[in-house]
């Protein structure tokens, strides 16, 4: 494929630029879209077919010792669901944990040329760039899990604020990571020295700290430094009846500061705790709705094979209790640990279709579609494959109703959904999408099709049945480079990393390295991740920077 | 008339011929069937590179040769009925849901893993783990019926949570390991371990087996509901005496870090 | 006289070090081939330090050296070995849909060899 | 000693599955050799100290010296030409290198397998049926008041383990080291590891599961018989005690060797030790960790399942990933007589595999990749000789508790690494299938390239 390519009669949809449907041409060269190519350029006839940029997912678990610990855990998963090689590209299986190089090749059969992993330890990180390197196609970046980062906690009982911002901007720069996670904040300690317990609410203070002040303390942070992406927050007592206050509060706490909630719809539950729940979704939507300073995905559940897999250990484990299925849970020294067991969503069970109901309740009482994105925390709701499914529940009502006549009515009863008329047009979707996580993640070259973006392009036939249109794009382009023509891969590509590098004191490393000698096994030398692992990479500058 | 495939060329390398099924090849005419694609090894060839292909299947396969090497016959089968004279190799009618397997010699290991339906009869010996699920799943087998004239080894039955699996001589270890429910019998010794983690289900042996700690003796009895067993696999042709069909068996429960609700029973007249 | 025992190969780190050295190398054939048994065991068995023994089993044979080790150490009737070719010999290929053949507590049959083999 | 010295601080020992990455190598750089490795146990002074240049050729067929150049060529006609072609070892080299045979399996649709299989493989089977609650090594370090080892040795295969992780260390809630911390070991013998331990508990040889299955019970609440004692020479008093230990603590960890996966009921003696683990989180925090050998063979898992989706044992002949240990296994592909073709890497099968194996294996071409001469590169048609991970190149490596450690090299060696000549057969092997196929691909069109 040539350097330049020109697609022509294509109905562009590209909401950052105010484009919805019109037909324009796109013009291509060196990988980035231009205003305008020789007559020469390779040319795609996209005449019925609708242009949108590459998707980009937000939030999802592709990457890393959690994800490849939940591979090695699901042989049966994997059987089933073979991914074939072709002259141009890697074998692999896929099921609900894809392997590296059928998670990207995946990702690009749907049309999606971005994704963000959403939880690494720091000290998995290298191993997370190892697995990246192995991802094709796709670019691709992670949040560094630093919410019970056991060193940080300790600057903050001790209100040694300054360093704790250094102490941030070194870890982030060791790792490689896109921006700050915080998953179960605070919730770690009871867990791994507790014999198993949890923090139950966003002021109980454990050791003088409580969750609040930890969520204050990253959000203050990681604004005043400018990250392209706020904090991105897994709020505490995720699953539980009556979390919804948990996230009301959570979200308070950022003031008008910037912050990023992860799978909302995990945390939108009302009720008591320990009994069946309610839907809060109304409540938890209007709250976003009416604070701009607010991202978030939706988290959406689909019927079917997940897997949980989550740096929310006791969550996991309670879920065990639940489906007595096979349960893995690691503790990673000082950092984190996950919970990882294989699920399934239910039709007939009243808290899987409560559930799948209140993240359709979020899209479709969203007001404003830039903030509100779609995931399915994938594979924790479901796979990334099942998005063309849930693009055709937003878009088509008809086929809503349909779905939502075969599942628990008991729980529907307990949610606006029968009620909820709208339908996401093509513009929202792309919005959902693809420009809405762009800009939440500040990637001013992703997201839409002006002069200077990244040519992540997909081109797909108009169809009404939405489904089968997002499942198979007739073109994907990555990079200015065509993977995808019609319907088969024609191309390998490898992706880029993408991470910032905020500035940071150096003397931070001598208030670091102590701590390090006294609890890590791995000696403080050998912990940053060397520049050799990102390979292909790209910084995007922090506010800072600029 | 059935179809007849007769091994002409013994393969170097295993053989995966899963295109090997009544549903597969009824109604196939004899060039399209040795046209069809086998694996040997990693060369995707003709399954008429190696058997020599005989008459229209109606629903009924006959095999003949050393079909040892040869894997996955009758994988995913679900209607008619295969003969094979000569043994066979692994995944023989793996995950099948309905129709007949026979086998006049021996076959490897994983007999109907994860089958749902059917009946598979093996007139040999067989390996390890017949009727099983397969590493990781929480399923194994779920119906049908695996009649085993001889010996087999280990891990029979793992996971297994319905139908009926029938041995004529001993087992290996692990007998009924996890299992949910279903039936097991051996008329033979069975090995160590057995019914470790079983929920339900019922594993009767001919003879003294040993037992792990988690199991508990509640009684001698007289189970008439095993008559009906016992008599049914005699008329298969399985060695079963009036006394072991009228006779008493020790009955044992287990196991007890699960829910307690398994049993081994365990002729006591022996 | 012959007698059944339980043969245990593991590591041990005599091993380890004659590993870094070369496996074709003396010392790590000569750690391989030494059998390492309960001295109670050896006495009833009439053999001494260094004797050579045959252990046999329905897989194969192989004679190494035998090194007596206290009966507090060693249980009797059981045998340690470092892994190595002669250990080999005497294992199953049968994984029994694992993949791992047996390894350890392989029995084998004891006796002294009389006759030293050149 | 020559003046040309250099010191290399941090450099990683990858002699066993501890990957300490405290060393202090002292390196003679004329003599190219390393003459001081401080931090090192007796294991890590022996891995630095003798592995020098040796005088071997790069590569040989049939025992007569060759170029690279033809070895190459003569390993990917090989390997093209088999229709069940095994690539098996992978333990002792880097991430990199296990990458590009993976590569090379996948291209030619072969199988791939790992020394895990005859290692912690049913650990891993166990892993898929039961899961585990594990951990890094600092949390033992930092927490664990409890730290029981079973059918392990690690004084003799693990000398830092105890030193270094588990035992002595203080810790952030340890902080008077091993005063704080209460060690148990059970095994077959009275090992080297058994001075450590406050308890020794022996066991009969081949009961660990029935005593596993007993201590499971108590933990649950269930009875068990008096006569387990007969049975498993542990009486039920022990068991108890040990129970009680266990649902006390405040953080245990549960150690386990290969006595457990390489006897009679392997996978489910694993499995036993997991399940108990998973039991005793009803009462306080346990993990559990298998006792990994080699230095990098977690990494030889963590590559192929990332790869894959599968840990070791994958066959790649239908063009896609497929995992069935007994099926798929290097022992069972040897003994079966499956195998037409060989690669061994960095691991030396012919010299440890069972009898029926190392027969199958003297029939067939064999091509091996190792640092020094083995059997196997003995009966090898293609044999190379590479540097040594660790001393002569960087990389990465996985700890057993999956943690990633970058290496450092000490000193050039004149030998190609792994990588290098796996890079390079790949690249071929991609050319002869494709041309077998009669596809045209420009080189860097395709990932594989």
């Amino acid at each position: 494929m040539a350097a330049t390519l020109r697609i022509v009669n294509g109905k562009l949809y590209d909401p950052i630029n105010n484009i919805d449907g019109k037909v324009q041409d796109i013009c291509i060269e060196d990988g980035r879209i231009v205003d305008s190519v020789s007559d020469d350029a390779t040319r795609i006839d996209a005449q019925g077919m609708v242009v949108m940029p590459g998707g980009v997912d937000i939030h999802c678990h592709i990457a890393g010792p959690k994800v490849n610990a939940a591979r090695k855990l699901q042989p049966e998963d994997h059987r089933r669901d073979p991914h074939p090689g072709t002259p141009f590209t890697r074998s692999g299986t896929g099921g609900t944990v894809p392997s590296t190089f059928a998670t990207g090749y995946r990702y690009a059969t749907l049309g999606y040329t971005t994704a963000m992993e959403a939880a690494v330890t720091p000290i998995g990180a290298r191993h997370t760039l190892e697995e990246f390197h192995d991802t094709p196609i796709i670019d691709k970046g992670f949040y560094v899990l630093l919410g019970n980062n056991i060193f940080l906690q300790n600057l903050l009982r001790e209100g040694r604020k300054e360093e704790f911002r250094q102490a941030v901007a070194w870890w982030v720069n060791s790792t490689k990571a896109y921006t700050v996670k915080l998953v179960n904040p605070g919730g770690d300690e009871p867990w791994k020295g507790k014999k198993n317990s949890n923090v139950s609410n966003i002021d109980e203070k454990f050791d003088g700290l409580s969750p609040r002040q930890i969520i204050e303390a990253f959000i203050t942070t990681v604004n005043d430094m400018g990250f392209p992406h706020p904090a991105h927050i897994h709020c505490n007592n995720l699953g539980h009846s009556g979390n919804y206050k948990t996230t009301l509060e959570t979200m308070r706490t950022a003031g008008d500061q910037r912050a990023h909630l992860a799978h909302i719809q995990f945390h939108s539950y009302g009720g008591e705790l320990g009994k069946n729940p309610d839907s809060k979704a109304a409540e938890i939507i209007e709250y976003v709705n009416t604070h701009p300073n607010i991202t978030c995905d939706v988290g959406q559940v689909m019927f079917g094979k997940a897997t949980i897999m989550t740096a929310d250990a006791p969550l996991a484990y309670v879920l065990r209790g639940l489906t007595n299925s096979k349960w893995v849970n690691v503790d990673t020294e000082c950092e984190s640990g996950c919970g990882i067991l294989p699920f399934s969503y239910q039709e007939h069970i009243y808290m899987h279709t409560l559930q799948w109901a209140i993240g359709l309740e979020l899209f479709l009482m969203s007001k404003d579609p830039w903030r509100v994105i779609l995931s399915t925390d994938h594979p924790n709701g479901g796979s990334f494959m099942l998005y063309p499914k849930l693009i055709k529940l937003l878009m088509d009502r008809g086929f809503r109703q349909e779905e939502i006549s075969r599942v628990n009515q008991k729980a529907i009863a307990k949610t606006a959904l029968n009620d909820l008329d709208r339908e996401y047009t093509l513009y929202e979707i792309t919005i959902i999408t693809r420009a809405g996580p762009a800009k939440a993640l500040g990637l001013k070259h992703k997201g839409h099709l002006g002069p200077g973006a990244d040519a992540d392009i997909t081109i797909y036939d108009e169809m009404d049945d939405k489904e089968m249109m997002f499942n198979a794009p007739r073109y994907v382009i990555k990079s200015g480079k065509a993977i995808i023509a019609n319907h088969e891969f024609c191309g390998d590509h490898d992706g880029k990393i993408l991470h910032i590098t905020p500035a940071y004191d150096e003397k931070i490393e001598e208030v670091v390295q102590p701590f390090f000698e006294n609890y890590y096994t791995i000696e403080f030398d050998n912990y940053a991740v060397s520049d050799s692992y990102l390979h292909d990479h790209e910084i995007v500058p922090t506010a800072n920077d600029r | 008339m059935s179809l007849k495939l007769s091994l002409h060329t013994k393969p170097d390398v295993p053989l995966e011929a899963d295109v090997i099924c009544p549903d597969k090849l009824n109604g196939v005419n004899e060039t399209a069937i040795a046209a069809l694609t086998v694996f040997h090894g990693n060369d995707q060839t003709a399954l008429g590179d190696f058997f020599t292909v005989k008459g229209q299947c109606d629903g009924e396969i006959q095999l003949e040769g050393d079909l040892a090497n040869v894997k996955h016959l009758g994988s995913e089968m679900t209607i008619g009925k295969m003969i094979i004279e000569g043994d066979v190799g692994q995944h023989l009618g793996a995950c099948m849901s309905g129709g007949e397997i026979v086998v006049e010699g021996n076959a490897h290991d994983w007999v109907a893993p994860e089958m749902t339906g059917g009946k598979i009869t093996i007139k040999g010996n067989a390996g390890h783990l017949i009727g099983s699920a397969y590493r990781g799943s929480p399923i194994g087998m779920q119906g049908g019926e695996i009649i085993i004239h001889g010996d087999v080894k280990n891990e029979t039955g793992n996971t297994m949570r319905g139908g009926l699996i029938a041995i004529g001589g001993n087992t290996g270890d692990f007998t009924g390991v996890n299992m949910l429910a279903g039936t097991i019998i051996v008329l033979g010794e069975m090995g160590i371990r057995n019914g470790a983690s079983m929920k339900r289900g019922t594993i009767i042996s001919m003879h003294h087996a040993p037992m792990i700690p988690t199991f508990s003796y509640v009684c001698t009895y007289n189970p008439t509901y095993l008559r009906m067993y016992l008599s049914y696999i005699r008329k298969l042709g399985m060695e079963v005496s009036d006394e072991q069909i009228n006779g008493n068996y020790k009955r044992w429960i287990g196991d007890a870090i699960e829910l307690n609700k398994g049993e081994i029973l365990l002729y006591a007249n022996e | 006289m012959a007698e059944t025992m339980i043969l245990v190969p593991g590591r041990s780190s005599k091993q380890g070090t004659a590993l870094n050295k070369g496996k074709l190398k003396p010392e790590y054939l000569l750690v391989t081939s030494t059998l390492e048994m309960n001295s109670d065991d050896m006495q009833r068995l009439g053999l001494e330090e260094g004797d050579s023994v045959r252990l046999s089993n329905e897989v194969g044979e192989t004679v190494v050296t035998c090194k007596g080790r206290k009966p507090e150490d060693l249980p009797s009737g059981i045998l340690f070995i470092a892994y190595g070719p002669p250990s080999s010999q005497l294992m199953d290929g049968d994984t029994a849909g694992t993949g791992m053949p047996i390894s350890k507590n392989i029995e084998v049959l004891v006796e002294k060899v009389t006759v030293k083999n050149i | 000693m020559s003046e040309n010295i250099k010191i290399v601080k941090n450099a990683t020992c990858t002699f066993c599955g501890c990957v300490c990455d405290d060393m202090e190598l002292t390196v003679d750089l004329d003599e190219k050799r390393i003459i001081k490795a401080k931090n090192a146990c007796v294991l890590g002074r022996a891995w630095f100290a003798e592995h020098t240049i040796g005088d071997w050729p790069v590569a040989m067929i049939d025992g007569k010296e060759v170029s690279k150049e033809e070895a190459i060529e003569e390993t990917a006609q090989t390997l093209v030409k088999a229709k069940f072609p095994i690539i098996y070892g992978l333990s002792d080299t880097t991430c990199e290198a296990q990458r590009q045979a993976v590569a090379i399996s996948d291209i030619i649709r072969g199988t791939i397998d790992t020394t895990t299989s005859v290692c912690h493989g049913p650990s891993g089977l166990a892993f898929q049926g039961v899961g585990e609650s594990t951990m890094s090594l600092g949390e033992v370090k930092n927490r664990a008041d409890l730290v029981i080892y079973w059918g392990g040795n690690p004084a003799a295969s693990h000398p830092r383990h105890f030193t270094r992780y588990t035992v002595t260390p203080k810790g952030m809630f340890i902080p008077n080291g091993r005063k704080d911390r209460t060690v148990v070991l059970v095994d077959i013998r009275k090992t080297p590891s058994a001075p450590v331990a406050d308890l020794f508990i022996q066991v009969k040889p081949g009961k660990d599961f029935e005593v596993l299955w007993a201590l499971r019970a108590l933990v649950k609440g269930k009875n068990i018989d008096p006569s387990i004692e007969e049975e498993t020479g542990v009486s039920l008093a022990t068991l108890e005690d040990l129970v009680d230990k266990m649902k006390n603590c405040r953080y245990g960890v549960l150690f386990f060797g290969m006595g457990l996966t390489m006897t009679r009921g392997r996978h489910f003696n694993s499995g036993a030790i997991m399940a108990l683990t998973t039991d005793l989180n009803e009462f306080t925090h346990f993990v559990t960790k298998p006792v990994r050998g080699h230095g990098n063979v977690t990494g030889a898992d963590n590559v192929l399942s990332w790869q894959t989706g599968y840990p070791f044992g994958v066959n790649f002949n239908r063009g896609y990933p497929r995992f069935n240990p007994g099926e798929f296994t290097t022992v069972d592909t040897l003994s079966r007589g499956d195998a037409d073709a060989a690669m061994f890497i960095a691991s030396d099968p012919a010299s440890n595999f069972p009898k029926v194996a190392i027969e199958h294996m003297k029939k067939i071409p064999v091509i091996s990749l190792d640092t020094k001469q083995t059997e196997t590169s003995n009966l090898a048609h293609v044999a190379f000789a590479t540097s040594t991970y660790g001393i002569n190149t960087g990389g990465t490596v996985y700890r057993m508790d999956d943690v990633p450690i970058t290496m450092r090299s000490a000193f050039d060696s004149p030998y190609p690494d792994d990588e290098e000549i796996l890079t390079a057969i790949k690249k071929r092997v991609q050319e002869l299938v494709w041309a077998k196929q009669g596809i045209k691909i420009a080189v860097g069109e395709a990932r594989v390239a």
